[in-house]
């Protein structure tokens, strides 16, 4: 069965409503929607920040997301997947990124949008940049990240669940 | 070999460049050997390779491990472990 | 901490994008929005249908779904949380239910969210009559309902995992 | 013991109504022994009531198990197995 997929990488805000709204309009077979927005948040750890600027590694950041929306919908009978990240500059407050997932029942939606958050964290190729105190440096990975990431290689860890 | 090299992140603003076009030796093979060539290049190359445990690499937009061989490839990227989402 | 909770029984629909902008609005310690959304199916099974009547049990309701949202933020580090429930004549593709969980990171918001619409299921005095052909039914409750609501009682399963 | 009880979903419907006031004998202990009980009070209640095991029950809105006391307790609800979400 072919589901709409949409993947986008984009400099300008995203209306994570309307993007969900898309996912289910004119139909009644999706019976959860899950939309998961990460924020810009104004501190990392006790340190206030003005800003986050994202690099990205275009055309690979599309193919990488892609892929991994393609793995969701084979593991989990998903209805329709939206994905949209941002890059640029990113004021606190602001949204980073979308992930929306729908589905005849909560449980597809929830471990589809989980999934996809783990792995955006560790293989799309985007790196952040902490603008602080006039100073910019470049975040560090987290192992917690990978950790989330490599649970969904467990076995067993698939729709069956 | 010619080969589109890229970087990210601070790879980038080490090497000073986000992308060139190299002439690679033929005795370079995988993409850990080409790391380890371009680490020569120069003192920015030094210092942007210095910790070869935290180069992440990508040949033709696909993550790689070290030990990939380059191949065919037309495009390989170097990168820090990613922090988006 | 006191952090914003909304808790609404109601027979109108309600705007999900809104409630979340709520959550959100005007701070920025929140780094990850979690939207659920429960839809109205327009089929059980094979079965196609034409409306589905929630019955719930006033006051009940609202305790029941407050004490877990109490649980909810107790467990994880929550910065928001509002659950709206309606009842009532529902159509196909109009929403039932919304959870929604802003916290400073996302494997709070996930996990919580999950938790609580885990506990509507199973917990929440809320039943569901389906209209079809004609006829109404009662939905009966899933078994697999009540095995999601209950691999949270399991140890270890908290903010610490 | 004068009780409010409630009746949900299809208790309610075989009973045939919402909610009445019931005085209860005082051997009726727990919630259990009232369905018991309350079954004995006709042909609506033995169908309600019929199978013991897919009734639950709220005293003061909390759920309970069957052999919780009524002690104190000013309304009691029986409904099928909760359907929301």
């Amino acid at each position: 069965m072919t589901i709409p997929v949409t993947v986008r990488i984009q400099r300008e805000p995203f209306d994570a409503a309307a993007e969900a709204k898309m996912l289910t309009r004119g139909r009644t077979d999706v019976g959860a929607v899950v939309t998961f927005t990460g924020i810009c948040r104004g501190s990392e750890g006790s340190e206030p920040i003005a800003a986050l600027t994202l690099e990205h590694y275009p055309g690979m950041a599309e193919a990488e997301i892609e892929r991994h929306v393609a793995e969701a919908t084979s593991r989990w009978p998903l209805l329709g997947v939206t994905v949209i990240h941002r890059y640029g500059r990113i004021a606190p407050g602001e949204d980073i990124v979308l992930a929306v997932t729908a589905s005849s029942h909560r449980e597809a939606a929830f471990a589809a949008a989980e999934f996809l958050m783990d792995f955006l964290k560790t293989r799309a190729p985007f790196w952040k940049q902490v603008e602080a105190a006039g100073a910019k440096s470049w975040v560090e990975a987290k192992a917690a990240d990978d950790t989330a990431a490599e649970r969904w290689n467990a076995p067993g860890r698939d729709a069956a669940e | 070999m010619k080969l589109k090299i890229r970087y990210f992140a601070w790879v980038r603003e080490r090497v000073g460049v986000p992308e060139e076009d190299v002439e690679v030796p033929a005795s370079v093979r995988t993409v850990g050997e080409l790391a380890a060539w371009l680490a020569t290049r120069g003192e920015e190359y030094a210092h942007a390779f210095e910790n070869p445990k935290v180069i992440r690499a990508a040949i033709d937009r696909t993550h790689v491990r070290p030990d990939a061989a380059l191949g065919s490839a037309s495009e390989i990227a170097f990168f820090p472990p990613m922090t988006g989402g």
